[in-house]
């Protein structure tokens, strides 16, 4: 009974449709949006912020970005790393050669990943599924060569551009803290957009054909209009996402950041974070992001405390047989998500200490 | 009469098997039209064709006057015309308030910027379909299921979850499709109450496709019998009942609308 | 039950992400070494891992640098950008250098080593341009870029066919990886097709480059190439031998980058591989003074960091050749900057580097690796490339240490930089 | 084996969902060897939850039987393998025909009898065509092409494949013609007589399913309320209403005259 509803009224619709209608959550949101905003950046050592969380909300966004094509949607997709890619040089070649503001260089990648998106989106109508992932297979090549192969967009041999210094509004964005503000600012506000777009009349849409594509047409919801959309809109994010990651992350576009690799990597993020689920999308991230460096962590000291016992060879295999076995384990005991595990102990918590 | 739906001529053939041949039928506005036959007779299929998911390789289906034979099925909708289907199609993942409010999509006008943005004309259209939504729930009384997933749901209650989302659409044509299928005597008889009522109190015309005679016969205003794809009765339901094509093919020898008759075995 | 025991490995995991790093003592010095021991390119960083600490222990055993003795701590980078990046930050304030072992690691970590002041040592690998000084500080390519490498290759052709004259109308043909890293040797390559009059072509393979039977029916059969050079990594390098055999091209005219030059490269080719040539920027082998010791004092003393039959393999020594540098740099670090070392003195040490050929005599590795020297302006990346053969057993060395063409690599240097500084928005 | 002994018993079962949501709360059945039963109740009643408790079937919708025993030919079956009930003769055929719809109507049955590959089905396939004619002539079309009512033979008729001693099933009668309806009847029964197949019938169609059976229960939100033989149930008040549609006088009432309030019942559920 810990986590109650009782004795909660609701007397409008709108506090009904509220993004959080429970007083208990919205503390909750609210201590851990104060938190992230006004203690962390002040407290959080430089290898918390640049090593870690900057990572983690960046890839956070862009798994968002996949949950809104696969998980609300139901589009699967190989080919978020190319539209990611594609948002991480049209920004830097937005910022650092034309000289564009930082925000609307932001939206250029997002908006030339989005034009990308359409492109992709086209066949969605007639192809579903893992024929429809292998066509998505298609631009994670035709962009990787796009950009490396065109003198305009790679800028050349590299095929890497680097990203000049960072400045706001006038502000540079330079120290760990800064970079750490951009990126979660960036990041808090796309997820309220998204919030707000899947819980209203285009959200409920893509979760229609995701459901039942037939069954959404006969509501009036055209396919080939919403799909493209969920595309683009799905792709907008991954741009956005490419573009952090180039501008707080590796402060460089660099095509091998971009690569096949990294879709399926977002992909299992959205896989244990849970489908659907914005909440699952930043788990996601962060089981994956995080938890292979805490096992690397925890076998240097493995190692310290060993002494030469367990070699090196040892302990680096060992976390990816650890890390592989937590994926297994998270995915046998919720084959749902981490958001899913989430939303059962908060189930747990309510009737507590009553088990039904 | 001017009708509302009239199909005329219409056939449908998949792969060499003759789905429909030649159907016409008229409905009139407000009316409630039943169309009966056995399982294979073409019923789906000629509701699949008003609705727009085949388009038929003869004759023509127009709704007020206007000819819809071509159109794609989410252009019908907006049409005003909406349906329910034998194996429910509901949107499983989905809790029964966004079902419904699915049902007004085509009412409703949020495009994506609008809706990032949401405070503003998105909440406020949220909020004015949102009270619609909420009258059908009243109507269909399921206002203790608004927050839980269609999916969970006991079938009987999946059945009227997804007659609220056609209804939600406020249609000019309801068509539904064995909405009584799976359904025991007191769900049966509050799903006759609710199709009663819509086309009574709400003008909505339906048409229905169902197996339960004792359902058909009463609340009809007419009836139609599909077998092998053509149409061989059409009348009110004392005169379908009384024509020997009929029983032959469909309704048996037995008397029907007194299944209870305990039979000597 | 079960949520419990995944919230008890959770909470353990977190342990493991905050655990400190202790400092460590004043007379002894903890090295953050980035390594990759998993993944398919493993052996090239658990080879290069091992010579690097290996050497360490060397200098441990003979009592140290200057006093100082070394410690290290490996971080796993997976070759992943990203692990790059969090190794970095997470050892950053230990450091007084670090060597990525990885082009997209040093890519991303070029601006920050820059603001914090932490060297990279990019031994054969990184951006060639990065030996401009001037624009990259903290970069260094020491010994020997891809630029310099393909320079020297054509040079080495050039003496094969008996004077720089005869390399005139002979076709060469470039196999290698379509992406930046297989693309880079192409404008030197083109470059030096137009100034010594032969004929020149690339071949892409599409990544990850295991297939290769349409590009040597093209090279072999129809474009007829004189010699073929591979920029692969991985197993694209070991693919071509059965290929080049299939089409019949002589194997002594295959040559490869020297990341395709590895024992671990050679071996699974079997005969095919027999007679294949590639470059390197360091010698293969154990007959080296420096080799032997390292064999008595360390192996010797039950303190390897590898298995022991590794020593002399061709990753074994490029690891012992980072060290060499790494220590040299110290070296000079300490003696201009005095202690303790810190990642601008390691800049210094790295900076101005002179190990003639004394020097290497003294360190026992005459003949190991080549003379190197640096400049502030000039991070080096010109020294020799050795080419070295398969014997279908081991790899001979079959050339002196060749030259680059330093003014071409140095004008091509120049021509990138410029737009690097561009890019970065620098004057 | 007694002749006192049921072939199946199920003893007082707890099915919980989720970990967290009960749905069956103490159920108690028995099937006599031989008998056909019916197991009447309004949807989500549980109906279903619990013929798949039978033929451990729940694990795929994340429940689980948390208390009680299900017996079959007086051994304990809760917790063995489907596969594993199939071959002791315990068959379920769910609601909704599922049949493979890109297999002929011949490769569906077939696919019943993998338990027994070779010789033996070949003349059980000849045993299923004679009960169900209309499949012979259908024997190549793809199961996704026949009618419902043919979907629905061909299920039983995959089920009968693998020579069941119980079936369960899950309503038979759903989207079916009424002389389709009476056809599957008949033949359900023929196998019971003919096959000596017992039959656990879960029906929302209890007018003809009371026809069929000698005994029924009825189960109201995961619990049984009401059980007796079929003239018993016929004859109940609360059938009748609720059921089976009969006024007090045993005259069908009207759809058009359902009130919009109800008696209620006299069994508490």
């Amino acid at each position: 009974m810990i986590y109650r509803e009782a004795g909660i009224y609701r007397s409008s619709y709108a506090a009904d449709m509220a993004i959080f209608p429970l007083a208990l959550d919205r503390i909750v949101v609210g201590v851990v949006v104060v938190i992230a905003f006004g203690v962390i950046p002040f407290v959080a050592s430089g290898y918390l912020l640049k090593g870690l969380l900057i990572p983690t909300l960046a890839y956070a966004l862009a798994a968002i970005g996949l949950n809104i094509l696969t998980g609300y949607a139901g589009q699967l997709s190989l080919g978020h790393a190319a539209f990611m890619a594609v948002g991480a040089y049209g920004a830097v070649i937005a910022y650092g050669r034309y000289g564009w503001p930082l925000l609307l260089s932001f939206l250029v990648g997002g908006l030339a990943a989005a034009a990308v998106g359409a492109v992709v989106g086209l066949p969605s109508l007639r192809i579903k599924g893992f024929y429809l992932a292998v066509t998505t297979l298609a631009v994670q090549y035709i962009v990787e060569w796009g950009i490396t192969h065109v003198r305009w967009i790679g800028g050349g041999v590299y095929a890497t551009i680097d990203v000049p210094d960072i400045v706001l509004l006038g502000a540079p964005i330079d120290t760990g803290p800064r970079r750490y503000l951009l990126c979660l600012g960036t990041v808090v506000v796309l997820t309220v957009f998204a919030k707000n777009l899947v819980r209203t009349r285009v959200g409920r849409a893509w979760m229609a054909i995701r459901d039942r594509d037939v069954a959404a047409e006969i509501m009036g919801i055209g396919l080939l209009r919403y799909k493209m959309l969920a595309f683009v809109v799905s792709s907008f994010y991954a741009g956005v996402a490419g573009a952090l990651i180039s501008f707080c992350f590796y402060q460089a576009a660099n095509i091998e950041e971009y690569t096949l690799t990294i879709s399926i990597r977002v992909l299992g993020m959205i896989i244990i974070g849970g489908m659907g689920s914005l909440l699952g999308s930043y788990l996601g991230a962060a089981f994956v992001v995080l938890l292979p460096i805490a096992i690397s962590n925890a076998m240097v000291a493995v190692g310290r405390v060993s002494g030469g016992l367990v070699t090196t060879d040892v302990r680096a295999n060992a976390e990816l047989v650890i890390f592989g076995g937590l994926i297994l384990f998270f995915l046998i005991v919720e084959p749902l998500g981490l958001a899913r595990l989430w939303k059962t102990l908060k189930d747990y918590l309510r009737l507590w200490p009553f088990p039904y | 009469m001017s009708a509302q739906l009239s199909i005329h001529g219409v056939s449908k053939s998949f792969g060499g098997v003759q789905a429909v041949s030649g159907v016409d039928l008229e409905v009139g506005p407000d009316e409630l039209v039943s169309v009966i036959g056995p399982n294979g007779a073409g019923k789906t299929s000629l509701l699949n064709m008003v609705s727009g998911f085949y388009h038929p390789d003869r004759g023509r289906i127009a709704l007020d006057g206007q000819d819809i034979t071509r159109v794609a099925p989410y252009r019908i909708a907006a049409l005003g015309v909406a349906r329910t289907f034998q194996n429910i199609a509901l949107f499983k993942g989905m809790t029964v308030l966004d079902n419904l409010m699915l049902g007004r999509h085509v009412r409703m006008r949020s495009g994506v910027l609008a809706s990032i943005a949401y405070w503003g004309l998105a909440q406020r259209e949220e909020v004015r379909h949102r009270r619609r939504v909420e009258d059908v729930i009243d109507f269909l009384r399921i206002q203790d299921l608004r927050r839980r997933v269609t999916g969970s749901l006991p079938y009987g209650l999946q059945k009227r979850v997804e007659l609220g989302r056609a209804v939600a659409l406020e249609p000019k044509l309801l068509l539904l499709d064995e909405p009584m299928g799976g359904m025991n005597q007191e769900e049966k008889e509050d799903m006759a109450r609710f199709i009663l009522d819509v086309n009574e109190e709400w003008g909505t015309t339906v048409v229905l496709i169902e197996h339960d005679m004792g359902v058909v016969m009463d609340i009809s205003d007419r009836v139609a019998v599909l077998d092998m794809g053509q149409k061989i009765a059409e009348g009110t339901p004392d005169e379908v009942r009384a024509d020997p094509r009929v029983i032959k093919a469909y309704l048996g020898e037995k008397k029907v609308g007194h299944p209870a008759r305990p039979a000597a075995r | 039950m079960q949520s419990f025991i995944a919230w008890v490995i959770a909470a353990l995991a977190l342990g493991g992400l905050l655990a400190p790093a202790r400092p460590g003592s004043a007379q002894e010095l903890t090295l953050p070494l980035m390594i990759y021991r998993t993944g398919p390119f493993a052996p090239g960083g658990s080879g290069i891992g091992g010579g690097m600490e290996d050497y360490f222990a060397l200098v441990n055993a003979k009592g140290g640098l200057d006093g100082i003795t070394f410690k290290w701590e490996e971080c796993e980078t997976a070759y992943d950008t990203a692990r790059g990046v969090e190794c970095y930050e997470r050892y950053k304030s230990r450091a007084v250098f670090f060597s990525p072992l990885s082009t997209g690691i040093t890519y991303a970590l070029a601006d920050r080593s820059e603001r914090d002041r932490i060297p990279l040592l990019t031994l054969g690998y990184g951006r060639s341009d990065a030996t401009e000084g001037g624009t990259w500080p903290y970069l260094f390519p020491v010994v020997a870029t891809y630029w310099s490498q393909a320079s020297a290759m054509i040079n080495y052709v050039a003496l094969k066919e008996g004077g720089p004259e005869k390399i005139k109308g002979k076709k060469i043909a470039l196999l290698h990886l379509d992406v930046p890293y297989g693309r880079e040797p192409i404008p030197i390559l083109e470059r030096l097709a137009r100034e010594r009059g032969f004929e020149f072509r690339d071949f892409p393979l599409p990544s990850p480059g295991i297939e290769q039977s349409a590009a040597w029916v093209d090279i072999a059969r129809h474009y007829r190439a004189d010699y073929v050079f591979q920029w692969n990594w991985g197993q694209s390098c070991t693919a071509p031998f059965k290929e080049a055999q299939k089409n019949g091209f002589p194997i002594d005219h295959f040559w490869g980058v020297w990341w395709c030059g590895s024992e671990e490269d050679v071996r699974p080719a079997g005969d095919a591989a027999t007679g294949y040539i590639a470059a390197a920027f360091h010698a293969s082998g154990r007959n080296f003074p420096v080799i032997q010791e390292i064999l008595k004092d360390v192996h010797g003393a039950g303190r390897g960091n590898i298995e022991e039959s590794r020593v002399g393999t061709i990753y074994y020594n490029r690891g012992v050749i980072h060290g060499i540098i790494l220590t040299e740099a110290m070296r000079v670090a300490i003696k201009a900057k005095g202690k303790p070392l810190t990642g601008e003195g390691m800049e210094y040490g790295l900076s101005h580097l002179n190990i003639t050929r004394a020097r290497l005599k003294a360190l026992g590795a005459d003949g190991f690796m080549p003379e190197v020297r640096t400049t502030p302006d000039n991070h080096g990346g010109i020294s020799g490339v050795s080419f070295l053969q398969w014997n279908g057993g081991k790899w001979n060395s079959v050339s002196d240490w060749i030259q680059p063409e330093a003014a071409v690599v140095a004008d091509q240097v120049r021509v990138t930089a410029e737009k690097a500084r561009a890019d970065k928005g620098k004057k | 084996m007694s002749p006192s002994t049921p072939l199946l018993r199920v003893n007082n079962i707890e099915v919980i969902y989720d970990h967290v949501i009960l749905v069956l709360k103490g159920v108690s059945l028995e099937v006599p060897a031989g008998g056909v039963v019916a197991l009447l109740g309004a949807n989500g009643a549980g109906k279903s939850t619990t013929l798949k408790a039978i033929s451990n079937l729940l694990h795929a919708e994340r429940g689980e039987i948390t208390k009680g025993s299900i017996e079959f030919d007086g051994e304990r079956i809760d917790g063995r393998d489907a596969a594993d009930l199939v071959r002791a003769g315990v068959v379920q055929i769910l609601e909704g025909r599922r049949v493979f719809e890109h297999l002929t109507v011949e490769e569906n049955l077939l696919a019943g009898a993998y338990t027994h590959a070779g010789i033996r089905a070949r003349g059980d396939l000849e045993r299923v065509y004679q009960y169900f004619p209309r499949l012979r002539e259908r024997r190549t079309v793809k199961a996704g092409y026949v009618s419902g009512g043919e979907q629905q033979m061909v299920a039983i008729g995959r089920a009968l494949m693998a020579r069941p001693r119980l079936m369960l099933l899950d309503e038979p009668s759903m989207g079916l013609a009424p002389l389709l309806v009476r056809e599957i009847f008949d033949i359900v029964l023929r196998l019971n007589r003919e096959e000596k197949v017992s039959m656990l019938l879960a029906e929302q169609n209890a007018s003809m399913a009371l026809r069929v059976v000698q005994y029924g229960y009825v189960l109201e939100s995961g619990r049984i309320v009401l059980d007796g033989d079929a003239e018993q149930l016929r004859v109940n008040e609360d059938i009748k209403e609720f059921y089976l549609g009969l006024t007090g006088v045993g005259r069908r009432r009207s759809y058009r005259d359902v009130k919009h309030y109800r008696r209620r019942k006299r069994w508490l559920s």
